[in-house]
């Protein structure tokens, strides 16, 4: 085995060793070990840049850890989809770092770092393993990573939110093992590529249970992508949090829709028998109502981070909503899609970050207040981001939207679909319009209380700006990127190589 | 095996047994909470020790090796037991002095005073010294 | 024994179900240590019942448990305990934040004056 | 290379202003000026060969897989429009910089100004649909920014939202209806898809690609009734409107009319609805016009009015009128840009814009009144003025429609349209400039300066031009570009004043004395009409969109309450509807083959002990510390299940994990209440009881349905067979763990590492603040033994740390063979350091400790990964093991493997998050104690 | 006969297991359920050993003895909550 | 020595742990368990801060063989009054045992002694430390208890923890 080869290891690998170290350097030594950190971070955007050039061949790569063969061990399986997650994970891990450090929110409590990079670590962990108990393992990495980041800071608020995130979600990984159970107890085997192989061997007298099985991994999953009714604690969680947070947990809903992305067409794809597709007739209309209610909660908001939180979820809920078809064409459009909403959910809490600091006791409630040293930078990255968020031309959330409109536009639920995405849209338009032109433009009335804030050095503004920056190169590159979503789409629905290239030959063994 | 080896096995097994259900049925049928609580030492010290001692014999008899393991776990139970017991004790004393507990038909009734000018420990914090512990040191 | 282990996991999961529901930290945190026993039961019960089998590997053996579901519910337990330990404590210093432990939305008559 | 020069040269115009903010404004106006000049002579440059029939063409491929190029092309329609966008433009900037006082931002209203301009030479350049609507979409938000410039003003940002709420949704639609149109048409390409006129005439969805697409155009377009936003958006500065109104925004929309002409027009449907919206508009705008006072509201809905004009004119869908239409546009785009400009120097010099505060400035600004007199009277439509002859165009044109098979129908309506447009033109002109002098605010007013008369007399002149010598100036401009409208072949079209007597002359001179009368009735016609109750477009509008508003506000409060118990609700709800799902499948079969296992009697009192404990623990969930003792109970019974089941690695770790989790709990309860009040009623009970049920039922068959199934081939098999082989140890589970499935296992130590550290991050700042105080308030509701610390339980734990230990280490080393390992190892250890706390306090044991629990989790996680990461050295796999058996003098056989050090990484993080987490969790309030009241603040 | 011996001895442990479940939901007084509780701890400490002797294994030895050294714990903790409240001071 | 060895008496006693839970007597248990015997008691000494004597000899062997006994025996005293006597027949009583012995690892083995015999259980010591409460299931004369547990455990252990 190469040093190339090895290299699969390294998103796993270094945010584990820059946790560890920064959780040693870090009381002493509080800048070597926020160095540590941002290094820690760029090295694993490079290792995750370095295996998305890898798997640019189409060629589908599995690793078998401890040197067991699949399914016997865990393998991890590089593709097109799950190096394309970890590059988007990097980049937005990049981000974030950046501007934890130059807002100092790194120090507003304890151990930001070290879960910071566990955090990262789940998630790598979760794009690239191909061992359906590992997913579970690697959901419990970033879930618990996200519970200590989520109450980063704390008070009252946070804390309360907390307690409903963290349970819901304890409650989530209970159905996960249950569903796990049933896999393995009807299968007798924990390897994706092998559940995908040993699903279509499932006796009739099975299919029940199968479906069952499936069924509840949906519920898990949509349970992390925040799909109504299970999205309850999305708003309350991602408003509470400190936003610099709430922008690393943009890809957290995207998680759960990676994890369907990644399960569906492969086990429970067309062969699954009773289990085939099982998520489509529910996860339709829980798509819709989850655009429809998300973006409803982006008109209604009141404070820059919940409309923030809302659009987050609605925009999980457009790309569940295009997936729900699940065909490549559709796929490929939720995968750009998924991307660019990622990082304009990030923009938006960054940039609300900077309007919370600068605002002092305003903070980013929808109300008048004097006017703000930055506050026409902070307009102009809100107004971006909130293009972004929103799906408006220039930025690339205009192309993911034209490119799930024409992906759907075969489809039989064209009419709700295409409402759906336009109509949330014009809410969101409408909504941010609203919050915007309220922070950014109204004045207080004369005597208003002057605004007490500390002040904010210029770096603050750099992390926003760059998450818009990605967003532009997403939009400049949208060509380049959509052809790289169509191609990996391609490659999730050709079961059969993801078969072959994970146990050697399509029939296993 | 030969027969009395067997029935030295049966037996201690048996009688074990019958101690440990002798303790849990003292349990059951003493009048109140300090004569219940003679109940598991009976049931660690014979009723174990001799369910470990059958054991003890029984895989020398079957396997023919001598496991030493029982004699650890009753090492063990011999230390804690009295440690839980004397616990609890003193947590029926403390219910019984601030009256979260009334026990008319207590055979024993209250415990006597202490013949010293302190009263017993559960009561009266024990003032720093040898027989106080170097923890309020 | 099937029916046993069917039935208590049954009810480990009602009572886990059913204490999750109740609107306060404390009780769910007792629901939630239900349901994982459940859980925890049922990932073991997946790789079937057998007696007195224990999977220490001899090559004498024929017939053995399958060891690889009690290697998951390991994982499970140690996972669940620090979700556990996490919640618990969380719970504890969000009701020392607020003064209440309530969760179901409502807030207690002591927990407004308590507001700083 | 030059249309893509000319696209890019106002947005680059844009951000040169944007970066050079801190410049003074002289250099932002000459940067937007010589941009936008720049642009115009680029463009003249390539008029002469555009005209005569050779269209350049560019693409740049960006998004094929939405077939989304950068496509840009001119011909003579799109060099029409951008010859008006950057002409007027030019003007505009110019006369901005006379009418901006020094202190407003004119760097930022000049970007946003370029980056508008970019927006609609977008538009007028796109021939790709899709980037048409990126082009459209922009000028939404563009104009967005620029209404609402003077974002002080709650009517600015008022109608600079509502212009995009309006616009912007119709955009959206427009979206719809071009896919559509794409899908039918095969391509976004527009030659392509004008080319496609039947196939798309005759598609299906034809009425809804129309629909969709004239939402999009009429919104744009301020058509009725979606011309609302159009006054608002008055709240602009002047030389905005101007722009807007005259050439640019408004007239996008009749740019998309006139651009898909070729594939849209011409059906029953299109005359229906376009012509239909354009009359009524034409009329409703002009009525509304003539009895505004405010200036810059008699041009708003005179536009209004005028673009009904236009719409009408396309809706009549025949060459001649689609030549009308074009003609229409640029003199509207001259008179309306003058007018704008005009009432903009009238409210510049008198500080009013209040027609009734003013009058007779003839006298007093000669100059302004002769501009702004010619540009109403091309308005108005009198001779020999430009707008005479396109409104005498458009009379004929209305003369030869027959609608509702009424031929006096809509020559009729037309000419009401143009009577109304007379007498609100003249009403501007006399109003302002003859009779009573009234000067609003000044005493003096006077005509401006260079800056702000120029462009407005420039365009007045141009109006005037277009009158006397249309030909030589807009003539072939004109027809050709009416070609490109109409798809056809240039029409042969004499541009002229006069055209002899004819149906449309009578018209037009009956217009312009009904016209006259109107005026002189105006008093009269007034109070008549202000006593009529109108409906506020825009208070509709904002109510309605307050009323959607608060709806959506209601419904979200409502749905997303901060319960928990809902969200964990819709989980279990969720999880017991999918159960029914899979148990609906046909065929499914509950009870397998396998033969089920006797139970022994012990097991079934095991089983009974296990029930009772959980019926309690749900019966009497209260009363917390009793309901304690139950937990413990069950998890008795787990440990002996698993030690009857054959799994006996699962019990020890059960009964060392429960003690743990019992200190834990009771640690917290101390701190928390020890029975609550009962929040949930009886209702909510029986619901959850029954819910309970269902979801603990459809498990337990779940898990029936899998016991007594025959297991197939597992991989668990192959773990078994290489167990000892493969992985050095007979213990299959511990094998499994520290190799087979080693990376579950890195990740499972993660997690508690984790969970310690978020531990420590909860209560290390649980001491101050409110926390703190409330822990130091905290007054136990228990009465307290005053023993602190009982001597025989002391004494027992000081011999027992040793000997647990060494069990600790008895168990790790055994566990690759036997059951045990290095967590269970490590909680014996926690456990017997959290005895010493117990027993001792935790001060004494504390000082006494040796290893914090920090660096014990960053040394396990690194063990871990660094023992992983060996194997990389010899060209395997992360986490590759290696075992061998080794013999040493005295100490005989004996077995190393590489999984034992990895299992040492395991046991340390184990112990450093139980002992990180207890022990922070036992002495919080200790610490609280010890810390100066901070008043509470956090 | 040894056999024999184990099933009545089972029977007897179990018989001792309802007998603490017994004391255990009766109480009255939290001591009792404590004492119910810790017997408890010890009679699954016998169930263990006999299951070892009926399966003729030392597998569950470690178990056995990790009872016998931590079961004590929760019993020292719940009577030390109720003494003190704080189980660590 | 005392450095190298804090507390000898505890060392054994690892060390036989280790055997029997080693299960075997071979040199190389010997040498670990040695190993673990003299390393963890003194990683452990700081939380064993006091050093009692305790003299390892006849004195101890004939109390622990006198102790077994007497918890066989009177496991089956108490069998007895478990079974077949009548609760209102039951004498159970409050003994106070006033202590000679005055180190704390002292009274602790007396107390736990106490325990471990049937019948009785030492249920607290008095603030300072003088006296020892015990209670006892069924005794006709508490005095005469008193006495027993005196002379036949306390005096013995004094000569013990010398
Ligand atoms: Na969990
Ligand atoms: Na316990």
């Amino acid at each position: 085995m190469t040093l190339a080869d090895q290299l699969v290891i390294a998103p796993v690998v270094l945010p584990a060793i820059t946790a560890a170290v920064t959780l040693l350097v870090m009381r002493r030594r509080r800048h070597l070990g926020a160095g540590v950190s941002l290094i820690g971070c760029i090295l694993s955007l490079l290792a995750g840049i370095a295996l998305f050039a890898q798997a640019a061949d189409g060629v589908i790569r599995t690793y078998p850890l401890g040197n067991w063969p699949a399914p016997f061990g865990i393998v991890l399986v590089l593709d097109r989809l799950s190096t394309a997650m970890l590059v988007l994970a990097g980049v937005l891990g990049v981000i974030v770092m950046i501007h934890a450090l130059a807002t100092g929110a790194d120090r507003r409590g304890w151990h930001f770092h070290p879960l910071f990079q566990f955090q990262l670590l789940g998630l790598n962990g979760a794009f690239l393993t191909g061992d359906l108990f590992n997913l579970f393992v690697f959901f419990e990495v970033l879930l618990i990573a996200s519970y200590g980041l989520m109450l980063h800071g704390q008070g009252a608020a946070r804390l309360k939110a907390g307690v409903a995130y963290v349970i819901v979600n304890i409650v989530g990984s209970a159905l996960f093992l249950i569903a796990l159970g049933l896999l393995y107890g009807l299968t007798g085997t924990l390897n994706m590529a092998d559940l995908a192989r040993r699903v279509t061997e499932v006796p009739p007298g099975d299919a029940g249970l199968m479906r069952a099985a499936g069924l509840l991994l949906t519920v898990v999953f949509a349970l992390k992508a925040a799909a109504v009714p299970l999205h309850l604690w999305l708003p309350r969680t991602y408003s509470a949090t400190m936003p610099v947070v709430a922008a690393l947990f943009a890809i957290m809903t995207k998680v759960g829709v990676y994890a369907l992305i990644r399960v569906v067409p492969l086990i429970f794809g067309a062969g699954a028998g009773a289990a085939a597709w099982v998520p489509s007739p529910w996860l339709f209309p829980a798509a819709l109502l989850t655009a429809a209610l998300g973006f409803a909660g982006v008109l209604a908001a009141r404070g820059l981070r919940e409309q923030a939180a809302f659009a987050v979820m609605g925009s999980t809920g457009t790309v569940m909503l295009v997936l729900s078809d699940w065909t490549p064409v559709t796929t490929a459009a939720a995968i750009y899609y998924l991307m660019h909403s990622t990082f304009a959910g990030a923009a938006l809490f960054l940039v609300a970050d900077v309007t919370l600091r600068l605002r002092g006791q305003y903070g980013e409630a929808a109300v008048a207040a004097p006017r703000f040293a930055g506050q026409q930078a902070t307009g102009f990255l809100f107004l971006a981001a909130a293009i972004a968020a929103a799906g408006l031309p220039p930025l690339s959330g205009f192309i993911g939207k034209l490119l799930m409109l024409r992906a759907t536009a075969d489809m039989p639920a064209q009419a709700a679909i295409w409402a759906t995405i336009l109509v949330t849209t014009l809410l969101a338009v409408i909504g941010f319009a609203r919050t915007g032109s309220t922070i950014f433009w109204k004045a207080a009335a004369p005597g208003a209380a002057a605004i007490t804030a500390a002040p904010l050095s210029r770096a603050a503004f750099l992390g926003p700006a760059l998450a818009i920056a990605a967003l532009v190169a997403l939009t400049i590159a949208a060509g380049t990127a959509s052809g790289w979503a169509v191609a990996a789409a391609d490659q999730l629905f050709d079961t059969q190589a993801y078969i072959t290239a994970t146990l050697g030959s399509a029939d296993g063994r | 095996m030969s027969m009395a080896v067997e029935a030295l096995i049966a037996l201690l097994i048996l009688l074990g047994a019958a101690f440990v259900l002798i303790g849990s049925w003292g349990l059951v049928r003493l009048p109140s909470t300090m004569e219940r609580l003679h109940g598991p030492t009976k049931a660690t010290t014979l009723g174990l020790g001799a369910l470990l001692i059958g054991s003890m014999i029984f895989f020398q008899a079957r396997l023919g090796v001598w496991t030493a393991h029982e004699l650890l776990i009753c090492v063990f139970l011999f230390i804690t037991a009295p440690i839980s017991a004397n616990m609890i004790a003193k947590v029926h004393l403390h219910r019984l002095r601030t009256g979260a507990i009334v026990e008319p038909n207590s055979i024993a009734g209250d415990p006597p005073h202490p013949g010293g000018e302190d009263d017993w420990a559960t009561f009266e914090a024990p003032p720093p010294g040898p027989a106080a512990t170097a923890a309020d040191r | 024994m099937e029916f046993l282990v069917a039935t208590a996991i049954a009810a480990l999961v009602a009572g886990g179900v059913y204490l999750s529901l109740r609107g306060r930290t404390f009780q769910v945190v007792l629901g939630l240590t239900l349901l994982s026993y459940a859980v925890n039961l049922f990932l073991f019960a997946v790789g079937r019942l057998i007696v007195n089998r224990p999977p220490l590997y001899d090559k004498a053996v024929a017939e053995h448990t399958d060891p690889l579901p009690q290697a998951l519910v390991l994982t499970a337990i140690v996972i669940t305990f620090g979700m556990t330990a996490l919640v618990v404590i969380l719970s504890l210093r969000s009701f020392l934040e607020s003064g209440s432990d309530q969760v179901d939305g409502r807030i207690e008559p002591d927990e407004i004056e308590d507001q700083p | 290379m030059t249309l893509l020069v000319l696209l890019a040269l106002p947005f680059a115009a844009a951000v040169a202003i944007g970066l050079l903010a801190r410049f003074p404004r002289s250099v932002h106006v000459a940067i937007a000026a010589s941009a936008s000049a720049t642009g115009l002579a680029l463009l003249l440059s390539r008029a002469q060969e555009v005209l005569a029939g050779a269209p350049i063409a560019v693409q740049v491929p960006w998004v094929p897989a939405l077939g989304l190029d950068v496509s840009l092309w001119l011909d003579p329609l799109g060099l029409l429009f951008a010859g008006l966008i950057l002409g007027i433009g030019l003007l505009v900037v110019i006369y901005a910089q006379g009418y901006l006082a020094r202190a407003e931002a004119t760097g930022r209203f000049l970007s946003f100004l370029m980056l508008f301009q970019g927006a609609m030479i977008g538009i007028a350049l796109s021939s790709n649909l899709l980037l048409l609507l990126i082009f459209w979409e922009l000028t939404s938000l563009s104009s967005f920014l620029l209404i609402g410039f003077w974002r002080d003003r709650a009517d600015a940002r008022q109608g600079a939202r509502m212009a995009l709420a309006v616009t912007g949704g119709g955009g959206l639609a427009l979206i719809a209806g071009v896919l559509l149109l794409g899908q039918v048409a095969g391509s976004y390409e527009l030659p392509a898809v004008l080319a496609q006129r039947e196939l798309v005439q005759q598609s299906p969805l034809y009425p809804a690609i129309l629909t969709l697409i004239l939402l999009g155009a009429f919104t744009k377009s301020a058509q009725f009734p979606f011309h609302f936003w159009l006054p608002h958006a008055m709240a602009a500065p002047t030389p905005v409107s101007a722009y807007l109104h005259s050439a640019t925004m408004v007239k996008a929309g009749v740019f998309l009319l006139a651009r898909l002409w070729p594939v849209l027009a011409g059906t029953d449907l299109w005359f229906a609805l376009v012509a239909t919206t354009g009359l009524v508009t034409l009329i409703f705008g002009a009525s509304v016009a003539l009895f505004r006072d405010d200036l810059k509201a008699i041009l708003a809905y005179s536009t209004i009015s005028q673009l009904g004009l236009m719409v009408m004119l396309l809706g009549f869908a025949t060459p001649a009128a689609a030549v009308a239409a074009i003609f229409h546009i640029l003199n509207h785009a001259a008179f309306k840009a003058a007018l704008f400009m005009n009432a903009g120097i009238v409210d510049h010099e008198t500080g009013t814009r209040d027609i009734r505060r003013l009058g007779g400035l003839a006298r007093l600004m000669p100059l302004t009144a002769i501009g702004g007199t010619l540009a109403a009277a091309a308005m108005a439509g009198l001779p020999p003025l430009g707008g005479f002859i396109s409104k005498e165009m458009m009379l004929e044109q209305s003369a030869h429609t027959v609608a509702l098979e009424q031929p006096w129908l809509v020559p009729a309506l037309a000419a009401i349209g143009a009577a109304l447009s007379v007498a609100y033109s003249l009403r501007y002109a006399i109003g302002l400039y003859v009779g009573r002098t009234r000067t609003g605010d000044v005493p003096a007013p006077h005509d401006p300066g260079a800056l702000m008369l120029g462009p407005s007399s420039l365009l007045a002149v141009l109006a005037l031009a277009l009158g006397l010598l249309p030909m030589a100036i807009a003539g072939p401009l004109v027809i050709e570009a009416a070609a490109a409208v109409t798809g056809g072949a240039s029409m042969k079209v004499d541009l002229a004043l006069w055209h002899g007597v004819n149906v449309a002359l009578a018209l037009s001179i009956g217009a312009v004395l009904v016209g006259a009368l109107l005026l002189s009735g105006y008093p009269l016609l007034e109070r008549r009409v202000r006593a009529w109750k109108t409906p506020d477009a825009k208070r509709l509008f904002e109510h309605g969109l307050e009323a959607l508003v608060a709806a959506a506000r209601r419904m979200t409060l409502t749905i997303h309450a901060p319960s928990l118990q809902r969200a964990l609700l819709m989980v279990f709800a969720v999880a017991a509807l999918f159960a029914v799902d899979g148990a609906g499948v046909a065929g499914t079969i509950v009870t397998g083959d396998r033969a089920t296992t006797p139970a022994s009697m012990t097991a079934i009192i095991a089983w009974l002990l296990l029930l009772v404990a959980t019926l309690a623990v749900v019966l009497m969930h209260r009363q917390r510390f009793l309901v304690l003792i139950f937990i413990s109970v069950i998890g008795l019974v787990m440990a002996l299940a698993f030690i009857h089941l054959s799994a006996p690695d699962l019990a020890l770790t059960q009964i060392a994990v429960e003690v743990v989790t019992i200190l834990l709990l009771l640690l917290a309860l101390h701190l928390m209440p020890k029975t609550p009040r009962l929040l949930s009623g009886r209702g909510r009970r029986v619901r959850d009881g029954l819910l309970g049920l269902f979801v603990g039922g459809a498990a337990g068959v779940g898990a029936w349905a899998i016991m007594t199934r025959v297991q197939g081939d597992t991989i668990s098999a192959f773990h078994w067979a290489n167990s000892y082989a493969g992985g050095g140890g007979t213990n299959v589970v511990n094998v499994t763990l520290v190799d087979f499935r080693a990376f579950d296992t890195l990740g499972e130590i993660i997690v508690l590492g984790i969970a310690g550290l978020a531990i420590f991050a909860l209560l290390e700042p649980a001491v101050r603040g409110v926390a703190g105080r409330r822990l130091r308030a905290w007054r136990s509701d228990m009465p307290h033994s005053p023993e602190r610390h009982p001597v025989m339980f002391v004494m027992v734990t000081r011999l027992l740390l040793p000997i647990a230990l060494l069990v600790g280490i008895y168990i790790f080393l055994r566990g690759h063979n036997q059951p045990g390992g290095g967590f269970v190892a490590a909680l014996v250890f926690a456990i017997a350091i959290l005895l010493q706390y117990l027993a001792s306090g935790f001060d004494w044991t504390d000082e006494r400790r040796k290893i914090g629990e920090h660096p014990l989790i960053a040394f396990g996680v690194l063990i871990a990964v660094a023992t992983g990461l060996g194997s990389l050295a010899f060209g395997a796999p992360f986490l590759s093991s290696s075992f061998g058996y080794f013999h040493l003098p005295l100490i005989g056989e004996f077995e190393l493997a590489t999984a034992m050090l990895f299992d040492t990484g395991v046991a340390c993080v184990v112990l450093g998050a139980v002992t990180m987490a207890l022990a922070q969790l036992s002495h919080v309030a200790q610490r609280a104690a010890r810390q100066p009241d901070d008043g509470g603040a956090a | 006969m040894i056999g024999t011996a184990l099933h009545l001895a089972f029977a007897a442990v179990s018989l001792a297991l309802l007998c603490n479940c017994w004391r255990l939901m009766r109480g009255p007084a939290l001591g009792d359920r404590i004492v119910a509780l810790d017997t408890m701890v010890i009679n699954a400490i016998a169930i263990i050993i006999l299951i070892g002797m009926i399966g003729e294994t030392n597998a569950y030895f470690e178990a056995a003895l990790l009872m016998a050294m931590v079961g004590f714990v929760s019993t020292i903790a719940y009577c030390k909550f109720v003494l003190r409240g704080d189980i660590v001071e | 020595m005392r450095k190298l060895l804090p507390h000898p008496g505890l060392s054994a006693l690892l060390l036989v742990i280790w055997l029997l839970m080693a299960n075997t007597l071979s040199v190389g248990a010997l040498v670990l368990g040695a190993v673990f015997a003299v390393v963890l008691p003194r990683f452990t000494a700081p939380f064993w801060p006091d050093r009692p004597k305790v003299r390892f000899g006849r004195d101890l062997l004939v109390y622990t063989a006198i102790v077994l006994f007497d918890i066989v025996v009177a496991n089956f005293q108490v069998a007895a009054v478990i079974l077949f006597r009548r609760n209102r027949d039951l004498r159970a009583r409050w003994l106070v045992i006033p202590l000679e012995l005055d180190t704390p690892e002292a009274i602790t083995v007396l107390a736990g002694t106490i325990s471990l015999t049937p019948g009785t259980v030492s249920s607290d010591v008095s603030a300072d430390g003088r006296f020892l409460l015990v209670h006892a299931l069924d005794v006709p004369d508490p005095e005469a208890e008193i006495a027993r547990i005196k002379q036949r455990y306390e005096a013995r252990l004094q000569r013990v923890f010398a």
